[in-house]
């Protein structure tokens, strides 16, 4: 585990908390958004710099930018906030 | 696929296959189901009459075996134990599916009722002919699934509480089976009934697991044959109808409890290593507390199926009791009695079911019904003339050879219980039966409220308690014929007692 | 033919039985024809030696000894004459008819019968058709003659299957010559002969055990009375002659208790029977103290083993005595309650004189015969033990005449031709004359004929003058009290005014129904209460509707546990712990 | 090499097989006629069916490198374990297929236009993840079958499934990126993320157990277990009908798979006792919670979720019991994941089918279902068997070798959950059947039947005619369950298929 990784698993679990810690549905995909990037880099500066490593930033930092923007899009389809508990009660009223 | 093998596998068929086509008969066409299901039952027995002649007569060797897990087979054997179960089962399924024709003439769903009927039958000989402990399992489970829905076939809120009780006990018992069987195909590895050498081999080093594997398995079993604290689910699933109570409560499902114990003792442990474990003494003390539980219990339930229901918690544990006393005469007391309170027990549950057909479903509303439906009482009479052990019916000859097997087995107090149960089983007997006969004042007989019809019921109903109360007396008359059970158990009992 | 010859016996009547609804008008002789071919077996004997039966019950064996062939002989009589008596009342009840022919097969298959099992189906049958005759009448004294009935039956059946299990277990085979041989040298034999004695005792009448017997003896029709007290009574009686080790093993104490038993049921059955006002229950009671008497002559049999031979005789001789003597005066009340009339009724008095005398041994009477044989067993007793024997039984003797002295004095005014439709034996007496008479005359004629019967009978007929003073001073002796009380009786009003006698029918049993609910209803209560109990302790497997409590408490913890905050601490909390377990486990 | 091109040929058709169905039904704007979704399904059925039986022939796995490029490797590895998940992902596939068809006429989600072609997406996503021989392109498919299970919940647009879909697809972001996280140190640690290759040097490596432990706490988020099952049961309770039988039978067995892959093939000497119990009674948490949840649950569909969550406890125990070396444990874990998939699947199409006719969604639509919906009934019975596991089903025969390996292994601890975990699933599946044979005042949703007092109740049901028309659904249900019942009386085959490739295990069964 070399000094930058340690820096970037810091941030993931920062943005860890905050995604669960986060009061509304924006706080929580604030604190995904961080989780994200704090992943990417710790991947980024996992491997001696080879075309591998990079390779493998670039895609896995493309999905996890699509799955955000999809969360993105879900969170402003629902106006008003998430319920915190099961999700299923709330629900069927 | 030799005869032999292609015979036991036909008997599962000859149920299965009309229980499943019985599913997709509409519910309109009762000619067609009544027709299937009858002639089924006629070809089934037929095909145990040419099973017993080929066992007992030629001495073939009826085996199907077929590949279940990596080295365990299901095994299909025809051995004398099996048929005297089949035979029992076939018999009664024929005469039971011909009442139940008459019963259920104005029910709406008969075509699910006769489906789940065959399945029952189909686990209940499935059961009999288990060749080791595995397929036993196979079949004990599904006994226990496809008669819930016969429990429940009413609908009912009581219906449907009784089916609750039901399956919480059974597959109690269930899991427990499992877990024993597990336990001793760890132990042991694929295991067939017969081989008790096998068992007999791992007692050297193993004695306290192979007890407690016997102490699961006996509980296991003892929910379906209803040893004491574990009958709780016996009264309550008399809210089947009455074929249901005929067939589960006196040979399918209770059966299939003691006959499990039979096997488990005999065929899997060995009667010499269950002794040298010393487990019997205590499963003849519960057997003992069993029946007596089971006629005091009896004597105060004024519902006449409740109390038929005590009965047969009581009778069953005859078996056990005839099982686990280890002597040549109570071991062919207990399996004689396999058979003869099946066919005992089947024609008071057809009385009853009469009975209820004519709003009659207390012993209190009993009162001279004997003059109104003579038939049916007769044969009631008859039974529970069995049932008291009163000679010369079958009843008799049980107690006759439980009592001679305990005497030679150095157990007289065992002659105690069995006298202080045949006493109670008069007490609650015999009056239902006097007051049926001989009403309170003849002068003016109270005539039951308007709900009770006259006269007795259809000929599908009334021919099945006629035959079998018949073969009550037959079987105990001419108990020492060639062909009867009696023989047959001594012949079974002398291949399985050691000396 | 021989096959025939033994079957036909217990065949026959059930036969009968069973298609009496069918036969047509003729089934009214069957009643009579069925004991036939017992009387003929009986008198002639079987061309053969018995059957192998081993496909009949367990094995049957039949047989026919000494003992039990002049019983057989009696009974089969006895039943013709009651079976004759019983026609119309056989016509309009049907059960009743098969009943009887049942209890008749029963009752001659117990004589046949000679392995234990067969022993005990055929007495078991006996005794539970006998139970339909007892409840004829249906009225509420029936029924309850008809319940102590059953309850003292099935309790004396089982104690009689426990010692006949434990008997035949020790001999190994059932043939009952075996079992009584080996019982000698039984372990626990003394429990067994108790068994055994309290079993047969409950139908023979032991006096603990008779309570049934004044009351379902009287309950059933005339022509059942006659059968149970005259015949079936004596089944007991070859129950004990055939199994107790008679002759093998000295048994005094049980010989003293029977004897001591036997004394008590004479005096019992004297002082109960003379404070009666129906005849039928005198006669009753007047059975339990003939029946006493027997008693002591099996009491003596088991005493002195050599003289064993000597008691049965004497016991069966007395017994077949009494068969006849007590059917005759059960029948002759019959006729007496079937009305009769002038010339009629003094023939009737007449007959039920000579019973009377017979019964109460009157010299030149059965009755005298068979009590002379039973005085000369008593006289073999050891040092002087017999004479208060004799003397008791003598004094017996004065008992019964007094006894008949008051039958008589009941059945003195002709009972017109009543009407009541009550009245068992229909209005015109015709039907039960002839059948009465027959038995009349053979209670007369009976006696001399005992020995021919027996061809090898102990030449003990008393016929010396001490014998016939023997006889006569107790019948003189029991005349003597009569006659103070004809000349100094109340007044007739009061005789009558109190027609509830002194000790009701049943005696003892009167004090055990008053303890019975002391421990019966407290039983009921708690099983009762313990129904209930599991009733509501099946709620509990309601899993489900138990109570709302705990599945709120459950829901309530699901929503906190799916929450964000606590799902996120979980999540992590998770996360340490796998890794931390990776890392300090051992690979 | 003839040999070797068709089996690779076969392997790239079962995973493009579904994409190209996804375009054709793009092609289609997303209203896929039931013949072309018909073409589709019978072209990818036949090609597993040529895989499997490839695969079961040589007794080998089939591995195939597509791309062996420095960045980019992707690798196909047809293992036992594999073979026998794409066998019952397609069999769940098709069952789901003909309901989904055969729904068109009634409910309008199976003609949104996103479904079809987001339903092929998933299809394909599973094989992938399956067949993958490497971490990476499994972490990418867990993240594709993430986002297009939670796109297909979110179909309708209804607000409830809005908010089921967003609770899911948040829960799924966080376990992917633990997972990221977990891949970047094995990446850093060993240089490669094939399961063949990682495993040795991943144990080596001294930080070896912080990277599998990241990764095995995503993977559990993931899968779900008990205690983090938080967004299981909204996205599973309010899934469309047709959608439901995929996400509770198939897509909860990703996680399983690469789970039991990375810790038993790829890296079996990080496993440690204390790691492999943990997960054994996380599994026990989950039984024994789930099913309490269930028995409590009134809504119909939640119940089904939580038996869910409860049966994968069931299959956690797997992992205590393969630690201590027990091939028996593989096998039956394995083969129960298949059992419990086409059960649960069986189970939930036949709920939707009466939950329909009742238009309510608590349990007590299914009253008197039993003269409604006879065969629907009868499906969710035969279910019932497996999920129960009852002789003779699939569920049986798993857990008969779970109690086999627990008790082999000395680990008896594991008999009573699983024996008091298979009552507790009967209880709560008694509360369905119980209610399906009810034809009396319970029946107060429905006037079904006046209850008719007296004499045996005669429903006046006798008078209509009993047998409603072929309800083409309720027997595409019950053949299902039926498949689970072959599985039972004939598990030989399926046994020795997932016996293939299965990790070497020292001693034990």
């Amino acid at each position: 585990m070399n000094a930058p990784m340690i820096v970037a698993a810091v941030v993931v679990v920062v943005g860890l908390s905050a995604s669960f810690a986060g009061v509304a549905i924006r706080g929580r995909l604030r604190g995904l958004v961080t989780m994200g990037v704090g992943t990417v880099v710790m991947l980024g500066v996992a491997g001696p710099t080879r075309p591998a490593t990079l390779g493998m930033t670039l895609m896995a930092g493309i999905t996890l930018a699509g799955m955000l923007v999809f969360a993105r899009i879900l969170a402003r389809l629902i106006d008003g906030d998430e319920p915190d508990r099961r999700g299923i009660d709330e629900a069927r009223r | 696929m030799t005869i032999g093998a292609a015979l036991p596998v036909l008997l599962l068929a000859t149920s299965l296959v009309p229980a499943i086509a019985t599913f997709f008969i509409p519910e309109r066409s009762h000619r067609l189901r009544t027709a299937l299901n009858v002639i089924a039952a006629v070809v089934k027995v037929v095909l145990v009459g040419a099973l017993v002649a080929g066992v007992l007569y030629f001495g073939l060797e009826f085996e199907w075996r077929a590949a279940f897990l990596p080295g365990i087979d299901l095994v299909l054997r025809a051995d004398p134990i099996p048929l005297l179960f089949v035979f029992l089962s076939a018999l009664l399924w024929l005469t039971t599916t011909v009442y139940a024709v008459g019963y259920l003439a104005d029910d709406g769903h008969r075509s699910r009722f006769f489906g789940f009927f065959g399945l029952c039958v189909t686990a209940t000989v499935g059961v009999a002919l288990a060749g080791n402990l595995v397929t036993f399992l196979v079949f004990y489970e599904l006994l226990t699934v496809t008669t819930y829905p016969l429990v429940v076939h009413d609908g009912t809120a009581k219906a449907r509480a009784g089916g609750r009780a039901y399956l919480l006990y059974t597959l109690t018992g269930g899991a427990l089976l499992l877990l024993g069987t597990v336990w001793l195909h760890a132990l042991a590895g694929p295991l067939e009934f017969g081989q008790t050498e096998v068992v007999g081999a791992l007692a050297v080093n193993h004695r306290t697991t192979l007890t407690i594997v016997f102490v699961i398995l006996i509980v296991a079993l003892g929910f379906k044959a209803a040893l004491v604290p574990l009958h709780g689910w016996l009264p309550q699933a008399m809210v089947a109808p009455a074929p249901v109570s005929a067939l589960l409560h006196a040979v399918a499902v209770v059966k299939a409890g003691a006959y499990g114990i039979v096997r488990v003792v005999h065929d899997l442990f060995g009667l010499p290593l269950a002794q040298d474990l010393g487990v019997l003494m205590p499963l003849t003390i519960v057997a003992a507390i069993t029946i007596v539980y089971g006629s005091t219990r009896a004597l105060i339930q004024d519902d006449l199926k409740r109390r038929l229901a005590y009965s047969t918690v009581s009778q069953l544990s005859y078996i056990v009791l005839g099982i686990s006393v280890v002597s040549l005469s109570s071991t062919t007391g207990g399996l004689v009695h396999l058979v003869h309170q099946g066919i005992m027990k089947v024609t008071l549950f057809y009385c009853a079911g009469n009975l209820g057909k004519r709003g009659v479903h207390r012993v209190s509303e009993m009162d001279g019904i004997g003059r109104r439906m003579p038939v049916t009482m007769l044969a009631f009479t008859v039974a529970a003339v069995g049932m008291v052990g009163i000679p010369p019916t079958a009843g008799f000859v049980t107690k006759w050879y439980l009592g001679l097997g305990a005497a030679e087995a150095g157990q007289p107090w065992i002659i105690g219980v069995l006298a202080l149960s045949s006493a109670l089983n008069a007490a609650y007997f015999l009056p239902p039966v006097a007051r049926a006969w001989l009403p309170p004042d003849p002068g003016e007989r109270s005539e039951p409220t308007g709900r009770a019809l006259a006269g007795e019921p259809g000929g599908w109903l009334l021919l099945p308690p006629v035959a079998t109360a018949v073969s009550v007396l037959g079987l105990g008359i001419l108990a020492g014929a060639p062909l009867s059970p009696l023989t047959w158990a001594a012949f079974i009992a002398e291949e399985l007692m050691p000396s | 033919m021989n096959a025939l010859a033994w079957l036909a016996p217990v065949a026959l009547p059930i036969a009968g039985a069973l298609l009496w609804p069918v036969v047509g008008p003729a089934r009214r002789w069957l009643l009579v024809l069925a004991p036939l071919p017992a009387l003929l077996l009986g008198v002639f004997g079987a061309p053969g030696p018995p059957p192998q039966l081993n496909w009949l019950l367990l094995e049957a064996i039949a047989d026919l000894d000494i003992g039990s062939r002049p019983l057989l002989v009696m009974t089969a009589f006895v039943w013709m004459v009651a079976g004759a008596s019983a026609r119309r009342i056989g016509d309009d009840r049907p059960a009743f008819a098969s009943l009887m022919l049942l209890t008749c097969a029963g009752n001659v298959g117990v004589l046949l019968a000679a392995d234990v099992v067969t022993f005990y189906v055929m007495f078991a049958w006996m005794t539970f058709a006998a139970y339909g005759l007892v409840v004829h009448h249906r009225t509420e004294s029936a029924r309850r003659a008809g319940r102590v009935y059953v309850v003292l039956a099935v309790l004396g059946e089982v104690a009689l299957l426990a010692g006949l299990l434990l008997a035949a277990t020790h001999a190994g085979t059932t043939a009952m010559p075996e079992v009584a041989g080996s019982l000698a040298t039984a372990p626990g034999r003394s429990m067994i002969i108790g068994l055994l004695i309290g079993g047969f005792g409950v139908k023979v009448g032991l006096v603990p055990l008779h309570v049934w017997l004044p009351l379902a003896h009287p309950a059933a029709p005339v022509a059942a009375s006659a059968v149970l007290s005259g015949t079936m009574i004596k089944a007991g009686l070859v129950g004990w002659l055939r199994i107790l080790p008679l002759g093998e093993v000295a048994l005094p104490g049980f010989g003293a208790t029977l004897i001591g038993l036997g004394l008590v049921g004479a005096v019992l059955g004297v002082v109960a029977g003379t404070l009666q006002s129906d005849p039928k229950v005198l006669l009753a009671y007047s059975s339990v103290s003939q029946m006493g008497l027997i008693t002591t002559a099996v009491g003596l049999g088991l005493v002195l083993p050599d003289d064993a031979t000597a008691a049965v005789f004497a016991a069966v001789a007395y017994a077949v005595h009494h068969g006849i003597a007590k059917a005759s005066l059960f029948l002759g009340v019959g006729v007496h309650k079937a009305g009769t009339r002038g010339w009629s009724h003094r023939t009737l008095l007449a007959g039920m004189g000579l019973a009377a005398l017979a019964l109460a041994g009157a010299p030149l009477t059965t009755g005298w015969i068979a009590k002379q044989t039973l005085k000369s067993v008593a006289d073999a007793l050891p040092e002087g033990g017999g004479q208060p024997l004799t003397l008791a039984l003598s004094l017996a003797a004065a008992g019964t005449t007094v006894l008949m002295v008051r039958l008589l004095w009941l059945v003195r005014e002709p009972s017109g031709p009543r009407s009541s439709p009550r009245s068992d034996a229909p209005a015109d007496a015709r039907g039960v004359i002839a059948p009465w008479a027959s038995i009349v005359v053979a209670v007369a004629v009976g006696g001399w004929l005992l020995p021919l019967a027996v061809p090898d009978a102990p030449s003990l007929l008393p016929l010396t003058t001490s014998g016939l003073w023997d006889g006569l001073w107790p019948v003189l002796l029991g005349l003597v009290p009569c006659a103070g009380w004809l000349r100094y009786r109340p007044d007739r009003r009061l005789a009558r005014a109190s027609p509830r006698p002194a000790i009701p029918a049943g005696d003892l049993l009167l004090l055990i129904e008053r303890l019975a609910p002391a421990v019966s209803i407290p039983a009921w209560w708690l099983l009762h209460r313990f129904d209930a109990m599991e009733r509501r302790a099946r709620t509990f497997q309601d899993v489900g509707r138990v109570t709302v409590r705990p599945g709120a408490l459950i829901d309530h913890l699901e929503d906190r546990l799916t929450g964000w905050r606590t799902a996120g601490a979980l999540y992590v909390l998770i996360g340490i712990a796998v890794t931390v377990a990776l890392a300090l486990g051992t690979a | 090499m003839s040999e070797l091109s068709l089996a690779a040929g076969v392997l790239v058709l079962v995973v493009a097989g579904p994409l190209l169905g996804a375009v054709l039904a793009v092609a289609d704007h997303g209203h896929a006629s039931s013949r072309l979704v018909g073409l589709v399904t019978g072209l990818i059925a036949s090609a597993v069916t040529v895989l499997s039986v490839t695969v079961a022939g040589s007794g080998t796995p089939l591995t195939l490198v597509l791309l062996a490029g420095p960045g980019l490797e992707l690798t196909l590895v047809a293992d036992g374990l594999a073979v026998a998940m794409v066998v019952m992902t397609t069999i769940v596939a098709i069952a789901v297929a003909g309901f989904a068809t055969s729904e068109d006429r009634e409910s309008p989600q199976a003609r949104h236009p996103r479904f079809w072609p987001v339903w092929f997406a998933l299809w394909s996503a599973l094989h992938l993840l399956f067949l993958a021989g490497d971490l990476l392109t499994a972490y990418l498919m867990l993240e594709a079958i993430g986002v297009a299970g939670a796109a297909l919940v979110s179909l309708d647009g209804r607000r409830h499934t809005l908010l089921a879909a967003t609770r899911y697809l948040y829960a799924e972001l966080v376990a992917s990126m633990t997972v990221l996280a977990g891949i970047a140190l094995i990446w850093h640690q060993t240089g490669s993320l094939r399961f063949a290759e990682l495993g040795p040097e991943l144990s080596a490596h001294p930080e070896g157990w912080l990277a599998l432990g990241v990764v095995t706490a995503g993977l559990l988020l993931k899968l779900p277990l008990a205690p983090v099952h938080l967004w299981l049961p909204a996205a599973h309770a309010w899934a469309p009908s047709a959608v439901s039988p995929i996400l509770s039978a198939v897509v909860v067995k990703s996680a399983f798979a690469v789970l039991i892959r990375l810790w038993f093939l790829a890296s079996p000497g990080l496993v440690t006792r204390h790691g492999a119990q943990l997960l054994g009674s996380l599994g026990v948490v989950a039984i024994v919670w789930g099913s309490v949840v269930a028995l409590r649950s009134a809504h119909l569909k939640q119940l089904i979720a939580y038996s869910t969550v409860s049966q994968l406890g069931f299959l956690m125990l797997l992992v205590p019991l393969m630690q201590a070396g027990s091939a028996d444990a593989w096998r039956g874990g394995v083969l129960y994941a298949v059992a419990h998939a086409l059960a649960k699947a069986a189970l939930l199409m036949a709920a939707a089918v009466i939950a329909e006719d009742a238009e309510r969604p608590d349990v007590e639509a299914v009253i008197g279902a039993v003269t409604r919906r006879p065969l629907a009934v009868f499906a969710i019975g035969v279910a019932a068997l497996s999920l129960v596991g009852l002789p003779p089903s699939g569920g049986f025969v798993g857990k008969w070798y779970l109690l086999v390996a627990s008790l082999r292994t000395g680990q008896w601890w594991w008999l009573p959950p699983i024996l008091v975990g298979s009552l507790l699933t009967a209880g709560y599946l008694l509360k369905l059947l119980k209610r399906a044979f009810a034809t009396d005042d319970l029946a107060t949703s429905r006037p079904t039947a006046s209850p008719v007092a007296g004499v045996g109740a005669a429903p006046e049901a006798a008078a209509e005619p009993a047998d409603v028309g072929f309800d083409a659904r309720g027997a595409l249900a019950l053949a299902l369950a039926l498949v689970t019942v072959v599985i039972g009386v004939r598990p030989a085959a399926l046994l020795e298929l997932i016996d293939i490739g299965a990790p070497l295990v020292t001693g034990g069964g």
